[in-house]
């Protein structure tokens, strides 16, 4: 168990304690695990309040912050936050101009995250909903649990924020995350499994020159094992997986994000790639952002999302952010 | 005791006792199972859940066997998460209320009530038996109970069995699509080991 | 070998290609290897130049912009730059103020920087050079080729790139980077080995249940194995090394680093044991970062790297800053 | 050709194309040694080095000894980067410099004339032997180079194995402290390697 903790069961605590001493501009309450805007709540501005099992930083902790999220709720590791917690939060940063959970699509997290909107709408809060499911490697949706919520939820935490920053009252923040997540597309790929602390081992066996095609960010295997391939050919894969189900008119938002133990070094060559395809596709790139947003423990490997973005959207993109893990304009 | 005449508060609480040491000593296969189509944390949430749960009943002990189980519910839904905490959460709380406010109840009162309770987690998950979850031992189960404590238990048993050659469709397990086939679903596993201490207070 | 790469030869070359489709606000000047700040020279201004062996990643590339580098030379994985990438990048940076070398102390970096001042001022550019050697792990400095330069790099190229954007000499500049790795020191903990592209295997073999303390930023051994430690006990172990060698009498900026392949998770909670252990020796804690910064390709591990504060050093500190990496102010 | 009266351009280009080759088939043995006690990079380095080496003497072939090692030793610098870069590189400019610009040498004015070049890679890197570095293979070979081709690649070898029970001084395995003992230096491997190419050229 190659792991910097104490002990499995403290992790998440540990983890808030710590970065209550590294961000004081944000509030972190470890005993009730929520991380706050310190400023909230804002007054006339909607908040947004996202949550979901551990094991994903920055994801979503670390989005909290003028021009994001209102408030993170962070579960255990990869197991989604309770009601209690994100009816808290949404009390605390709730100005009146209503709270929109924003949910990745997880049996887990849509019916923690429906009880705590039950919950909150009976304390009076004003609560709205958006379901983020952009992961293609999920297939056949009606036989399964849905697509997963992937790097796409980067992309809608952030424009949405930026929306609510800018004053939207809740519909329309509400429709605009709507309409990140709809034009959001994700495929993963894992090089190694990740080790939770509650198992102290990988959570599946991965030999060495063999890969995991269309992983999720929760250490499950994915769709397909297959012989190591390079860079470029899990560019052209991944990007050709997510360009099959999104035919982009427009130029999109690019994520090449790292699963948490990809060196940055790795992700930029990787990104090279994912460009060079996106040029022989005929799909321009406004905006690209490389890095370890959506991770997943310690696991090695990448995903890459795009998003169709109009104007507004990549307005929205462009406002300013400022928060432990993204962070410009002013 | 487990009077003839009717199941009180304490055989509820003694029952959530020992699913609750059946959890402790299960955890690592159920994490084990978690993480073979899973993400590696249905004995974690389990142990952390039912660890509330005695907590609870310590502390302030209710005093009918509906409320022994609402409360119970109502500690996994907050202390859980994930899909089992909502579900078994929810299986519980609604098992409990169906069981009304009477200091005793039959056996056949609990089959009728924990029918009802394993019909909100149907539900709630929006899924059905076949779909490779805890609905696959739960539903045989409840329907067993009119029978006896120990044809729950073999039902139960054989439910979450019957899992492993399934395809699931729901849960995390279901992104696996045909690789889900050939191993047992964690949450069908957990529901037998609740269900089997539940015939175990009842046997005495 | 689990790597997000296309061959060996060309990840460099790579990733500064993804570095430059990811960054339009920097210029990256592909087959010279130079990064640099889209608006150099500036005048008037001294600038920076740093560099070393890439693998480390977000160091140096992504502390290229406003208030820190004007310019980053990536060497081959872990192999200092050649003379020529920094005579170049010296010579696109200088506006007449004057160059700052920032080197860490390693035989290669340390012989390729001096070849190149030397070049760069026949070529008439003033050149002055600080050296980084903060890694208190090394010891008997006499016996060997003195202390590594490690986290300290950081503390050194954002306050004194903060000096340079105020307009400071470079005599000024100079001498605050100098003071500035003077108090600082690192020590440096390794729970997995990292894999070189050009090995394609461990760079050491480290059992399961097996740390080394004490290593660099190379893959190379520590001074020591122990059995595995709780995240509290590195902690106290990594502090206390560090404060052996630093007495601080005010309060210091902390960086806790994650090596690569650390999640960011257990990186928070490390944070708070070293946040703790700093409580109990009574060092007060001006700013703390915390983050992969200064990395070793894959490795699992972290570093702990305390600085000295005086005031002028904490104002440079918050100064604003506007690179890939560190992004704060404007 | 070797000739007995004096060693030509073409010599040095042959032998530094027959060192690239060594090089080359030796890299992986060489970031294997520097992997125990340094970055494991010495074999990639100067096989990057020497195949820019090759490059430039193929491109613009210099027309005298001096020229050949200058023109070689500039490019390493330019191009290998790390601690040998910048001391073969400064090894072989200093050598081909001592050599003046006549256009054929003898072993004996070549022996000096690398005893001024290993001279200059003490300086540069302030080791000495017995550091265990390249020197312990450098030097040696200079003094036996007086002697003989053979006598210097016997030297060179028996320098680099001499390194293996050294604590090193110098360069990365230093570091390691006391953990250095036991292995052979990476950097006196290779230059036993440039020797016995040296010897191997000069045997015909
Ligand atoms: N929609 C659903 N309906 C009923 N049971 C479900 C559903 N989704 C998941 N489950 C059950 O939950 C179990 C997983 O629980 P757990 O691992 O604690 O939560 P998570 O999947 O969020 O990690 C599965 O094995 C399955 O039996
Ligand atoms: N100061 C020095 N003087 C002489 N040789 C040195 C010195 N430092 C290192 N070396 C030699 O360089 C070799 C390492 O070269 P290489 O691996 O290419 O560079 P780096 O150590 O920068 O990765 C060592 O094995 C040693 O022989
Ligand atoms: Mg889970
Ligand atoms: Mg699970
Ligand atoms: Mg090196
Ligand atoms: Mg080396």
């Amino acid at each position: 168990m190659r792991m910097l903790i104490n002990v499995p069961e403290t992790v998440v605590a540990d983890a808030l304690r710590g970065m209550a001493a590294a961000h004081p501009e944000l509030t972190v309450d470890v005993e009730h695990r929520v991380v706050l805007r310190r400023d909230a709540p804002v007054a006339g501005k909607v908040a947004l309040v996202s949550g979901g099992g551990s094991g994903h930083e920055p994801l979503h902790g670390g989005f909290v912050g003028p021009g994001m999220l209102a408030a993170a709720c962070p579960g255990e590791v990869f197991t989604s936050p309770v009601p209690d917690q994100m009816v808290r939060a949404a009390a605390a940063v709730d100005s009146g101009a209503g709270v929109l959970f924003v949910v990745k699509n997880y049996t887990g997290d849509v019916l923690n995250f429906e009880m705590a909107a039950e919950l909150a709408e009976d304390e009076g809060i004003q609560v709205a909903k958006v379901l983020v499911n952009d992961d293609v490697a999920v297939t056949d949706s009606l036989f399964t649990a849905g697509r997963r919520g992937t790097g796409a939820t980067l992309f809608v935490e952030k424009i949405a924020g930026a929306a609510a920053e800018e004053g939207a009252p809740l519909e329309r923040v509400e429709a605009i995350a709507r309409r990140v997540n709809e034009r959001s597309r994700s495929f993963g790929v894992a090089l190694s499994a990740c080790t939770t602390p509650a198992k102290g081992s990988p959570t599946f066996d991965l030999p060495e020159g063999e890969l995991e095609l269309g992983i999720g960010i929760h250490g499950e295997p994915g769709r397909e094992r297959r012989p190591m391939m390079t860079s470029g050919e899990i560019a052209d894969f991944a990007v050709d997986a997510v360009l099959e189900d999104l035919q982009p008119s427009g130029p999109v938002l690019a994520l090449v994000n790292g699963m948490g133990a990809t060196p940055l070094l790795e992700l930029y060559g990787f990104n090279a790639e994912v460009q060079r395809v996106l040029t022989e596709r005929g799909v321009p790139v406004a905006r690209t952002l490389v890095g370890n947003y959506v991770t997943s423990l310690d696991m090695a490997g990448c995903s890459v999302t795009l998003c169709e973005a109009d104007e507004e959207m990549l307005r929205l993109w462009d406002a300013p952010v400022q928060t432990p893990a993204l962070r410009w304009g002013r | 005791m487990t009077d003839i005449t009717g199941l009180d508060a304490a055989f509820f609480r003694r029952w959530l006792t020992v699913a609750g040491t059946a959890v402790d000593r299960e955890a690592d296969r159920l994490t084990e199972l978690d993480s073979a189509i899973g993400d590696a944390d249905h004995g974690a949430n389990l142990k952390r859940g039912f660890a509330a749960v005695r907590d609870v009943l310590d502390k302030e002990p209710p005093e009918t066997p509906g409320a022994v189980l609402v409360a119970a519910g109502r500690q996994l839904i907050s202390t859980v998460g994930g899909a089992s905490g909502p579900l078994y959460g929810t299986l519980l709380r609604r098992t409990g209320k169906a069981l009304g406010d009477s200091a005793t109840v039959t056996r056949e009162q609990l089959a009728a009530a924990l029918t009802a309770g394993v019909g909100a987690v149907a539900q709630l998950g929006g899924a059905q038996v076949g779909d490779k979850t805890m609905l696959d031992a739960l539903v045989p189960a409840a329907e067993a109970l009119g029978e006896s404590f120990e044809a729950a238990r073999e039902a139960a048993e054989r439910g979450a069995l019957g899992t492993v050659p399934l395809q699931a469709r729901k849960g995390r397990a279901s992104y696996l699509g045909e690789r889900s086939i050939g191993h047992q679903d964690p949450g069908a596993t957990s529901s037998a080991l609740l269900v089997a201490a539940l015939a175990e207070v009842a046997a005495g």
